[in-house]
């Protein structure tokens, strides 16, 4: 548990990058400080391995006050991710990972061993081992620098920004990919960052900062989308909130999905029988949904790749009323997809049913 | 504009270099050459501040006289300045009699004021000309520090010769291949130093490394003042390896003429060694040295 | 005794400053002159870069001295010849400035060179138009390197006779006077100076954009 | 005699004057002057790259130690020092000092812009994973600052080796005899010799240097792979400082 108790900074200047801070970061949860630039959360953060010393209150690790610690110490129980990895250049990348182990006085071959396995966690091939960090990707060096960090395995991981130099898709999947080792590893964590979509997606709990360093509100996505609490919360998060609060809600039995009538890719149109819309859901040998076809405009007699529609999107059962509306929503038959954990087709939902059963949800929650 | 500004004084600032160096004119002379241009005599010295001071005495004198002069001085070895006389790079030069015969004619063994000139004239390179001699006279001399002199007792040249396995030389560079240097010691009086250390024709150098010890037997001037200044013994050259050492000008003969040479005759008439010493004396004390020639030219009422 | 020297040899100092500025600015502005189309040719094809600014570096390490004595003989000009210097001076600047133009050249980013690439600038006119000027910066910093050498290795012409502040040092140790010694070390220094100062303001005047962006 | 003929002669390649003789002369005052040089400007290129202290006045001195004129400086340290300089140390103190005064800035540069131009994610990370400064400085900042820094002694070495001929001027051996007796004695050949000797020398240590440099700099550093379009301007210049000087 990491506890900020009334932690101010102020610098020499008069300028107040945080004031009066108060926050717990519960063990084996991901804690995300969010804000705008110049709210004060990479300050915030830095104080937590005293890479920046408070003016006033304390940080304490489980009870311990930080400042009472030998600084080095303290740094090495907590693992540290920057924005562009901060690979060290002229070390390879197993190297890399095994840096600091090695520095604490492990063997060269253990500790080199130990950073392979961390390697293959984070998703990269060992081929990737005696590279240097120029030879990487942006994402990639990324993940060596989650390595790194869990390379003496601490209790605490600080993140600073750590997906936000990459591309969007890559972003997107070390973010999916995070959570999985999360989710594995429980790391007690603290995580900057100033995208409020990634807040949402990877937080447990969000701490929302606003700009002059105080806190605005300290929430679980969910909450902070339904009830933020004051008009910079709602702000911050953003008009879509309504639309992105779906997002918490999981799909149930309330919604009823309907068997849908498929076609094969070069199946002849003379097989097709009567179909209820003018759209046809074709799916591949192992029933996976490959796309929508139109039925009035297939070009031959064999429906070929070149008739489909591509726009539609798939769901999984497990996921959000979010992505279920998503998926009604970009099909070009208003039908969202919904697949199985194999991929393979369950079934539809009509999007008028996905509506009526928001509004029966929300009815069942007044608050909302 | 501003960039305009900058590109003409750019532009202005090469000019000016172009212009500004017309002292040394080093574009100009590419073309029109250094030296042999027009009237103007062009003065070059040796390395050493002597041969400058008399170049210098040359130079006033002849501005005095209303020859037009450029000064080049300081160019280094006689192997040097004479191919410099001969290229055309200098017209007129202070020349020591006897060391200039050597280097013309290294078998020759002619000693005495007369003989040495009279020779000289026969092997002087064509296109040059000498002048008359004065009776100044700077010898290369070998001298010793009053200790060492005593230790070895030290008086004459030859008294070396036992003794010089264990005694370093200093002198000029080009010693070390002349014959009125090394060859000649090793040649004339059969003297083997345990080495040659090159250092600089009788300057600042091989004074300190004879007072210092560095070397013990040094190569120097007979008319610097140092030598009475550090108690130096010199070697009495007893077997006339160090020919007479007039002073006398050296001058292309295209460049002669009647006021050159009437008006350097009458210094050579004039100078005498004990000049020679008093000058050095003063250009050492930091005075000017086309200062010191125009006060030794005004109380010869030459100028 | 100090102020007396300097004053009676003021004509002659004078003369031998004015010798150092010719002999140092012209060699530097005929150096830049070569340097340009050199360093060009190198920063064109990235096969030849190591090997013309390697021979480039190479000249550097030819010892001034001997470079001076060499020349004549291979020039046919005469042993006291200024020109030899002139040349000698020019060499080593080109020596330091084709890998600095060449460099200069590379630092251009390269949008901006496909910028003009995309806008239709013929190679000549993306030279001179887009990538000279963007490189000014680089160049103008090798430059001043290239000028302060030059004041100083140009003395070592004094050991041939060639009139210039190095003289003073020769002369100064033959009669072991410091006032000769020190005032001409002292006129190098501030030549040096007011070389690099000139070259620091020249660059800025070309460069009107970069001002812009710092005071932004 | 010809060059070749000179450089033919059994008689150049012995003796205490000889070309080996030279050489190893040079060599030796070379290496004195960098010994001292590396052992002044690596430490306080470490601590003005680390504390980022003194970085302008450094920089103005370096500049103005590259205006100072050899020639005159060795002049008059050799005047200064004759008269309480006892035996050979007065020729070669002033030689070793000057060499020095030349060596010392592109080190200097070349150190403290090594490690300030050492890579401040990688320095932040190490700070925050539990690197001590002196950890920071050693495992992260040195290495990173090798090649910046061995370019600083390359451009160093040269400059020493190639100015060291200055030390005959004051009657030392060397190289610079070759040079300047040939001068003096109006013997060509030697002097031309005394300059290839030189250049020679000069470019075996070059290449010496880059094979050190691919020796000890990590490959993580060396992007040989890369073109050398990806030169930013303050690099640029930075290198600048420290080939040129």
């Amino acid at each position: 548990m990491i506890f900020f108790d009334a932690v101010s900074k102020m610098y020499p200047d008069g300028t107040v990058a945080v004031d009066n801070l108060s926050l717990n970061a519960p063990n084996g949860k991901l804690t995300v400080l969010v804000g705008p630039s110049g709210c004060g959360k990479t300050t915030s953060m830095r104080m937590i391995n005293r890479l920046i010393a408070p003016s006033s209150g304390t940080i304490s690790l489980d009870g311990v006050d930080t400042q009472s610690m030998n600084a080095v110490q303290l740094r090495r129980k907590i693992g540290y991710v920057i924005q562009n990895a901060g690979l060290f250049p002229h070390r390879t990348i197993v190297d890399n990972v095994a840096a600091l182990p090695r520095l604490l006085g492990g063997s060269r071959k253990q500790t080199r061993m130990h950073a392979m396995e961390l390697l293959e966690h984070v998703g990269l091939d060992s081929s990737f081992a005696s590279r240097y960090p120029w030879q990487l990707s942006g994402g990639q060096q990324q993940r060596v620098g989650v390595a790194r960090a869990l390379a003496t395995d601490p209790p605490y991981l600080l993140m600073d920004e750590p997906f936000s130099a990459v591309d969007p898709i890559v972003r997107a999947q070390l973010q999916d990919e995070f959570l999985r080792l999360q989710a594995d590893i429980s790391k007690t964590i603290v995580l900057v960052t100033h995208d409020v979509d990634e807040a949402l997606k990877l937080g447990d709990q969000v701490a929302v900062l606003r700009t002059g360093g105080t806190l605005a509100q300290v929430a679980s996505p969910a909450d902070l989308l339904a009830h933020p609490t004051d008009a910079f919360v709602a702000d911050f998060v953003g008009s879509a909130r309504g639309y992105r609060a779906l997002g918490f809600v999981n799909t149930d039995d309330s919604i009823p999905v309907t068997p849908e009538q498929t076609v094969t890719l070069g199946q002849h149109t003379s097989t097709i029988g009567r179909t209820p819309s003018r759209w046809i859901l074709a799916v591949n040998a192992v029933n996976q949904p490959v796309g929508w076809v139109d039925v009035e405009l297939i070009a031959g007699d064999i429906i070929s790749a070149s008739d489909l529609n591509l726009s539609g999107t798939v769901t999984s059962a497990a996921g959000s009323v979010r992505d279920l509306l998503n998926s009604a929503l970009a099909s070009p038959s208003s039908r969202a997809v919904m697949i199985d954990s194999a991929g393979a087709l369950r079934g539809t939902v009509t999007l008028h049913d996905i509506v009526s059963a928001i509004g029966q949800a929300k009815e069942a929650r007044p608050n909302s | 504009m501003k960039k305009l500004i900058a590109i003409s004084a750019l532009a202005a600032a090469s000019l000016l270099a172009l212009s500004g160096c017309s002292g040394g004119d080093p574009l100009a002379s590419a073309g029109a050459g250094t030296g042999s241009s027009g009237d103007q005599v062009i003065i070059g010295s040796a390395d050493f501040t002597e041969s400058q001071l008399i170049a210098s005495i040359y130079s006033e004198a002849l501005q005095a006289a209303g020859v037009d002069v450029k000064e080049q001085f300081n160019i280094g070895s006689r192997e040097v300045y004479m191919e410099a006389l001969q290229d055309g790079s200098i017209d007129l030069i202070p020349e020591y009699s006897g060391a200039l015969l050597k280097y013309l004619d290294t078998s020759s063994t002619a000693s005495t004021t007369d003989d040495v000139l009279a020779e000289l004239a026969t092997q002087l390179p064509t296109g040059t000309s000498l002048l008359d001699h004065s009776l100044a006279e700077d010898k290369d001399v070998l001298a010793v520090t009053s200790d060492t002199a005593a230790k070895y007792d030290l008086e004459k040249i030859s008294d070396l010769a036992p003794v010089a396995a264990e005694l370093s030389l200093g002198g000029p560079p080009e010693w070390k291949t002349r014959v009125n240097g090394v060859i000649g010691l090793v040649d004339v009086y059969g003297i083997n130093f345990r080495e040659f250390v090159s250092l600089d024709a009788g300057g600042p150098l091989t004074m300190t490394a004879l007072t210092s010890g560095q070397i013990q037997v040094g190569d120097i001037f007979s008319t610097d003042p140092g030598v009475t200044d550090n108690d130096l013994v010199v070697l009495e050259d007893d077997k006339s390896l160090f020919a007479a050492e007039n002073v006398v000008p050296v001058i292309t003969t295209a460049k002669l003429d009647s006021t050159i040479a009437e008006t350097l005759n009458a210094v050579s008439a004039q100078l005498t060694t004990k000049d020679l010493i008093r000058m050095n004396s003063e250009a050492s004390s930091g005075t000017n040295l086309a200062e010191i020639a125009i006060a030794w030219l005004t109380d010869a009422d030459l100028i | 005794m100090t102020v007396d020297w300097i004053w009676s040899n003021l004509p002659r100092i004078t003369e031998l400053t004015l010798n150092h500025i010719g002999l140092t600015v012209i060699p530097t502005i005929l150096g830049l002159i070569v340097a340009l189309p050199l360093g060009w040719w190198a920063h064109r094809s990235r096969r030849s870069y190591p090997a013309i600014v390697g021979a480039a570096s190479l000249l550097y390490t030819v010892p001034s001295l001997a470079l001076f004595v060499i020349l004549p003989q291979i020039l046919g000009t005469r042993i006291l010849d200024p020109i030899n210097v002139v040349v000698a001076l020019t060499v080593y600047t080109i020596s330091l400035l084709v890998r600095v133009v060449a460099d200069g050249l590379n630092s251009v980013p390269h949008e901006t060179v496909q910028a003009a690439d995309a806008m239709g600038y013929r190679a000549w006119q993306r030279l001179v138009l887009v990538e000279l000027p963007n490189a000014i910066p680089v160049i103008a910093a090798g430059l001043r390197i290239a000028v302060v050498s030059n004041v100083s290795i140009l003395t070592m012409a004094a050991l041939l006779g060639i009139p210039q502040l190095g003289t003073l040092f020769t002369q100064g140790f033959q009669l072991r006077l410091y006032v000769p010694l020190v005032t001409g070390i002292l006129l190098c220094v501030a030549l040096a100076i007011a070389f690099d100062s000139l070259i620091v303001w020249l660059g800025r005047l070309l460069t009107p954009w970069r001002q812009k962006t710092v005071t932004a | 005699m010809s060059l070749l003929e000179w450089f033919l002669d059994p008689a150049h390649w012995s003796g205490a004057d000889g070309i080996p003789m030279q050489i190893g002369v040079h060599l030796f005052y070379s290496a004195v002057a960098l010994a001292l040089s590396l052992l002044f400007a690596v430490p306080l290129g470490i601590y003005i790259g680390f504390t980022g202290k003194g970085e302008g006045i450094v920089a103005g001195i370096a500049n103005a130690l590259r205006a100072l004129p050899t020639l005159g400086l060795l002049v008059l340290l050799f005047l200064l020092l004759s008269p309480v300089v006892p035996g050979q140390l007065v020729y070669g103190i002033p030689t070793v000092i000057v060499l020095v005064l030349l060596a010392v800035p592109p080190i200097l540069t070349g150190t403290y812009a090594g490690i300030q131009a050492a890579d401040t994610e990688a320095v932040n990370a190490a700070r925050g994973m539990g690197y001590s400064q002196v950890q920071i400085l050693w495992f992260v900042q040195l290495p990173c600052a090798l090649p910046l820094l061995l370019s600083g002694v390359r451009s160093s070495t040269l400059q020493i080796v190639s100015t060291a001929t200055v030390a005959a001027y004051l009657g030392l051996q060397g190289l610079g005899r070759f040079i300047l007796d040939g001068r003096a004695q109006g013997d060509f050949s030697q002097m031309a010799a005394g300059a290839i000797l030189l250049a020679a020398l000069a470019l075996i240590l070059e290449l010496a240097f880059i094979a050190v440099g691919r020796l000890i700099v990590s490959p993580g550093l060396q992007r040989t792979t890369r073109a050398p379009r990806k030169i930013v301007p303050t690099t640029a210049t930075a290198a600048i400082r420290l080939t040129a000087s």
